[in-house]
């Protein structure tokens, strides 16, 4: 059990992150907390990813000693795929948060304030 | 409301934490993630694509349909905002709160 | 059996299609016209279907398949004798309920004509694609396009009453539809065919319980539209509609479609053996017996003159009902026959009372007393028509009656021979006393007790239906060997056995 | 240039948008010829790539020529090759549908509208055709936010709805990013094919157990199945007109697509039928999706919020289709993709119509539009009756397919439950048709009648596509056989 803990605490510290963020998402009341948990969730799943791609032993992706010196072996040098999916991750969830703020916005413009009650108040 | 979202909340992690006992352990080089397509892009990296830098090499060549497609949320973004921020010069502001008038962001 | 392929049942449901859109695009404003593709394409429909009648007595089946819908289903059209009978029968009252209706509309100066002779004509052409339905799954689309396109009708007048009428008329019809569809879908999943085929097609295909439920929602289904008591409470609030629609839809399209599918069921899809088999002939037999005599007895308390008639078709329609489910040769052959006689005789009553209607504005029985001096055409059509409904000779009415209750001793079932005289005791008991008023009580108050009748363009078609009936009591083949298709048709149905 | 169709039907609008950009910034009245142009090829390139299927099978394209686990791939079967085109017409239809109500709701942002319209069709495409589980996802944001960013453009509720619909969005996304994350994990492999070949070994492991259960959630959450779809009616009410046109038909039917795609083609039909309860779980949920969405919507009073509702409960069809697990229950639920597409985009053009002409859009507001715009209001009767279910327009055969698929599972309370929302949609649409074309009146109303029939029709560019909408669910009906015979029964995945 203890070992269980320790071997993957990689996926408990993610999920937490996860939680948190999740439960901003859709516990908290304010347009811009809701935005930030939407961050921490996002954050969580990189790092999900990231994680993934670790290998005891393994350095980073780049090939250090030039071309052709030795055969280059898989186990030395740490999973790249995670890491370009994440690129590719980060740029959409920047993206989200890009369009996320502009509505928000949007919003305050409209209702001048970011409490989600006031507005569905405002709303009727 | 606050309550329902804990719920939810805890049953997400419930459900997570009981499928992360079944995951690779964290650095196994033995993982599957680790054993399959992955191996090619570190070993022909520079055959293939001759770029030592194999997240590049995956990133714009590889997987780079996958990078036209970042680019291209990047620049749906982008219109967007401006889409949703430009605002017509000569609209009347609807306000839904004419009490307080103040200057808005 | 021999089939040909033919185009022809197509274009006779095509014509009035295309019909339908030629007046929803001519419009208002020509309105001469607009009622000229209306005749046109009453008469063309007419021809169509009777070009194909010599092919029917030949005892050939023509068919046209159009695509195929499903695995095993297509949308295809057959006509055999059965359905033949049916096409014959509302495209021939089609031409003469056109020629009323542009009549009775002008003599009202009715809104919304255009609507009006639009939605008639759609109705026409599912009524020929119920006829000529090949198998199930066609002959519900078209139920379904009936159903719909008589709503518009129902509703006409746009009034209150009209509207609940309307719906009413609606949430019977769709959920009848609903019940109808499942039973199909159910049947296609049992068998992966839904072709007719006379004497059914269903014998040896699933458990007796699964074909008693399915037979029993299919009946109950189909009965909604033959207003088969309990489901019957649509077709009284429906008598809102223009009198012609409550001519041809509640006497001939909509109700005997109702009808015809209920027959369609029993003799094509079940069949006499199974149903024998299953024991539910007789269930069904009493059941319907029930509706005649209860429908009668209402009948008696109805003062408004269409009412009456509404539920006098009903007790009509359960007799057509009951012959067919005595399994008896000339008992269905009887049914099936008073599918005809009793079109032509219902009709000829609907279009007296939109005749009265339209002259007097009176609606009521009571209202109705010295009026036969006025109007001696009219009223004179009432009463052939009226007689023959309760099975007087010579009216054609006496012909299917003969038949029925032959069928009933034939089926060893006295019981129905004693449903059926009952049943005519009511018929007069509730006629009777109309056409006596009309002509020899005094009116309350004073009318012209000259000859002043409805516009001829509606006394005309009152007439033809009447001396039609007439004629078809004395000799009933006098129109394209028409008793021949009934007899054929319980012919190829038993045969099968 | 034949051979590269299925990837043209994503870059052309893709590439078009920058063309239409430039364009637009130059001269504004280029943009809606230039989108037109660019959905028209992408839809010949749909047409091509159906054609291909046909004739030759299964295509698989393969992006900067990689082999298949380590480069992307586009895999078009006759699954995806019939959601293609469907995905392609409705935006040729919306797009020339959009023209006057654009101008009128959006007028100084013609351009970047437009923009972000080829933007959400390209997503959309890309969605569709791919065959790799992170390009899916990757579309499937761009397709998300382009939809956010045309929500807001909406009426006054619309920001406020669209920042729901991004909350609950991005979990779904971030729920099916998690997902492919513990394929990953598990598997090592993004390749749909790949995975498929791979996971049969693994169906014992929790990792997968997991990750098919976030697919699950995040999908239902795209697609607004019930109980996640709450952030639909408020999104699709206060949007454009145009853009609900768009958003309706296509938004869930993709995520119906990516359904089916996961749980029967990456995953095998027996996991979720066998292994787990899923598909049994998916049936009852939906049947819930029916019955919920029907009954909510005859509480509204406001059309299109009811036709959103009416969305949510079509896409319990889609989802009880899927989940029914058999071949027939799927050729429902493909055939609605389509029938259902058509029957929304007819409807909320009509919707859309009516606010551009009439103004308003309340139920009760609505008398003599019938002789106003009788063009119109005629395909909103067929579109209803196809809704219904009424032979012999489209959305009978769909609900025929899917009653024959739940008889054949033997689940009679879903059998009852497509029957009765016929009934429950019967009184929605009927009670808004009586609205429409009849009016309680005792002939001192009647001088009224005499408005000039035909004389508010809406303008031809919004005539045109809803013409041809309400002509497709008439023909599609009785199409429908020689659909399924030679696309849907292929499109059906292996294993059933």
């Amino acid at each position: 059990m203890f070992d269980l803990i320790i071997s993957k605490y990689n996926y408990w510290i993610y999920i937490i992150l996860m939680m948190i963020g999740f439960y901003a998402m859709i516990g908290k009341k304010n347009l811009v907390k809701k935005i930030i948990g939407m961050n921490i969730f996002q954050t969580a799943i990189i790092l999900f990813f990231i994680s993934t791609a670790s290998k005891k032993g393994g350095t980073l992706p780049i090939i250090m000693h030039g071309h052709g010196a030795h055969a280059v072996k898989a186990a030395s040098y740490i999973n790249p795929l995670p890491h370009v999916l994440m690129l590719t991750a980060i740029v959409v969830m920047v993206s989200t948060l890009g369009v996320a703020l502009a509505i928000v916005i949007q919003i305050y413009r409209r209702y001048n304030t970011l409490e989600e009650n006031e507005i569905l108040r405002l709303n009727k | 409301m606050r309550f329902l979202a804990l719920i939810a909340v805890i049953i997400t992690g419930i459900i997570l934490i009981y499928g992360s006992v079944d995951m690779p352990d964290w650095g196994d080089p033995h993982s599957p993630a680790s054993l399959h397509v992955s191996p090619r892009y570190i070993e022909k990296t520079m055959e293939e694509t001759a770029t030592p830098n194999m997240v590049t090499s995956v990133l714009a060549d590889y997987r780079g349909y996958d990078t036209l497609g970042e680019t291209t949320v990047i620049f749906t973004a982008g219109i967007s905002c401006i889409l949703i921020l430009r605002e017509r010069k000569r609209r009347k502001k609807r306000k839904i709160n004419p009490k307080n008038p103040t200057n808005h962001v | 059996m021999e089939t040909i392929v033919s185009i022809r049942p197509l274009l006779a449901v095509l014509v009035t299609l295309v019909a339908a859109l030629l007046i929803i695009f001519t419009g208002e404003k020509h309105r001469n016209l607009r009622e000229f593709w209306t005749i046109l394409a009453s008469l063309l429909k007419f021809s169509i279907v009777i070009s194909m009648v010599p092919f029917v007595l030949d005892g050939k089946i023509l068919k046209y398949t159009i695509i195929a819908l499903t695995p095993g289903v297509s949308l295809q059209f057959r006509v055999d004798q059965f359905g033949m009978f049916f096409g014959v029968l509302a495209s021939a009252l089609w031409i003469l309920t056109s020629v009323y209706s542009i009549g009775y509309v002008r003599g009202l100066n009715e809104h919304a004509q255009t609507r009006y002779f639009f939605n008639f004509a759609i109705c026409l052409s599912a009524t020929m694609g119920i006829a000529f339905a090949g198998n199930l799954l066609t002959l519900f689309i078209f139920y379904e396009i009936l159903t719909v396109a008589t709503y518009p009708l129902v509703a006409h007048k746009e009034t209150e009453e009209a509207i609940i009428g309307g719906r009413k008329y609606l949430v019977y019809t769709l959920t009848a539809g609903i019940v109808i569809l499942f039973a199909t879908i159910f049947i296609y999943s049992l068998t992966g065919s839904l072709d007719f085929k006379a004497g059914g097609f269903l014998l040896g295909k699933g458990s007796s319980a699964t074909l008693t439920f399915l037979f029993v929602i299919l009946i109950l289904g189909f009965g909604v539209k033959a207003a088969l008591m309990p489901m019957h409470e649509w077709l009284p609030t429906a008598m809102v509609a223009p009198t012609p629609v409550s001519a041809l839809l509640h006497a001939v399209a909509v109700v005997k479609a109702g009808v015809f599918g209920c027959l369609r069921v029993i003799l094509y899809v079940f069949g006499p053996v199974l149903l024998h088999k299953l024991d539910l002939w007789l269930i069904l037999a009493y059941f319907a017996a029930f509706t005649v005599i209860v429908s009668g007895l209402y009948a008696l308390a109805q003062d408004n003159l269409k009412r009456r008639l509404a539920f006098s078709t009903i007790n009509n329609l359960a007799i057509i009902v009951m012959g067919a489910s005595l399994l008896s040769p000339n008992s269905i052959t009887g049914g099936i026959f008073h599918i005809g006689s009793h079109g032509f005789m219902k009709i000829t009553l609907f279009f007296v009372a939109g005749a009265i209607y339209v002259k007097t504005h009176k609606e009521n029985i009571s209202e109705l007393d010295g009026l036969g001096r006025q109007m001696p055409l009219t009223f004179g059509a009432f009463a052939i028509a009226a007689m023959g409904v309760a099975g007087t000779p010579p009216v054609c009415g006496f012909i299917s009656k003969w038949y029925l209750a032959i069928g009933a001793l034939e089926a060893k079932q006295v019981v129905f021979l004693f449903v059926l005289l009952i049943s005519a005791l009511l018929d007069i008991a509730y006629f009777f006393p109309i056409i006596f008023n009309a002509f020899f009580k005094s009116p309350k108050e004073p009318v012209n007790p000259h000859f002043n009748e409805a516009p001829m363009r509606m006394v005309v078609p009152l007439m033809i239906t009447a001396i039609i009936s007439l004629i078809l009591g004395i000799f009933p083949n006098a129109f394209f060997n028409f008793f021949n298709l009934a007899s054929m048709a319980a012919g190829r149905i038993l045969g099968g056995m | 240039m034949m051979l590269q169709a299925p990837v043209l039907i994503v870059v052309i609008p893709l590439m078009f948008t920058f063309v239409a950009l430039i364009f637009g910034l130059w001269k504004k009245g280029l943009c809606y010829p230039i989108v037109l142009i660019a959905l028209s090829l992408s839809f010949l390139a749909t047409l091509q790539t159906l054609n291909i299927v046909i004739t030759s099978g299964i295509i698989h394209y393969r992006l900067g020529n990689w082999n298949p686990p380590w480069g992307i791939e586009y895999v078009v079967d006759y699954l995806n090759a019939f959601v293609l085109p469907v995905i392609s017409f409705v935006a040729i239809m919306v797009a020339i549908y959009s023209k006057k109500s654009v101008e009128k709701e959006l007028s100084d942002k013609v351009v970047y509208f437009y923009c972000i319209f080829l933007l959400q069709v390209t997503g959309f495409l890309g969605i569709t055709v791919t065959g790799d589980m992170f390009n899916l996802y990757v579309f499937l944001e761009i397709a998300s936010l382009a939809g956010y960013a045309l929500i807001t453009m909406g009426e006054d509720g619309a920001p406020f709805a669209s920042f729901n619909y991004l909350i609950f969005g991005t979990i779904g996304a971030c729920f099916y990013l998690l997902g492919v994350g513990y394929l990953y994990a598990a598997t090592g492999s993004l390749n749909m094919a790949d995975l498929a070949r791979l996971l049969p070994d693994l169906y014992g492991s929790k990792v997968i157990l997991v990750g098919f259960s976030f697919f699950m959630v995040g999908l239902a959450i795209k697609m607004a199945l019930f109980p996640l779809h709450v952030w639909l009616p408020d999104a699709y009410t206060y949007a454009p007109s145009s853009v609900s046109a768009l958003l309706a038909p296509l938004m869930t039917k993709v995520g119906a697509y990516v359904l089916i795609r996961v749980i029967y083609t990456v995953f095998k039909p027996y996991f979720s039928i066998e292994i787990l309860p899923a598909a049994t779980i998916l049936c009852w949920i939906a049947a819930a999706a029916i019955i919920f969405g029907a009954a909510m919507a005859l509480a509204q009073t406001d059309l299109k919020r009811m036709l959103t509702y009416i969305l949510v409960s079509e896409v319990g069809y889609l989802a009880l289709g899927v989940g029914l697990g058999n071949r027939n229950g799927l050729t429902g639920a493909i055939l609605h993709i389509l029938n259902d597409a058509f029957m929304m985009l007819a409807l909320f053009m009509v919707v859309g119509a009516i606010m551009y002409r009439h103004g308003g859009r309340r139920i009760s507001e609505l008398r003599y539009l019938h002789k106003k715009m009788p063009f119109t209001m005629a395909v909103f009767v067929v579109a209803a009756l196809s809704v219904i279910g009424i032979p012999p327009t489209c959305g009978f055969f769909s609900k025929w397919y899917l009653i024959l698929g739940a008889i054949n599972a033997h689940g009679w309370i879903f059998v009852a439950v497509l029957l009765a929302s016929s009934l429950l949609n019967a009184i929605l649409f009927f009670r808004v048709i009586e609205n429409i074309y009849l009016e309680p009146h005792d002939g001192d109303i009647v001088e009224n009648h005499d408005m000039v029939a035909g004389a508010e029709e809406s303008p031809l560019t919004m005539l045109v596509p809803i013409l041809i909408a309400g002509a497709g669910i008439l023909s599609l009906g009785v199409l429908s056989g020689k659909i399924i015979s030679t696309i849907i029964q292929f499109a059906i995945p292996a294993g059933f």
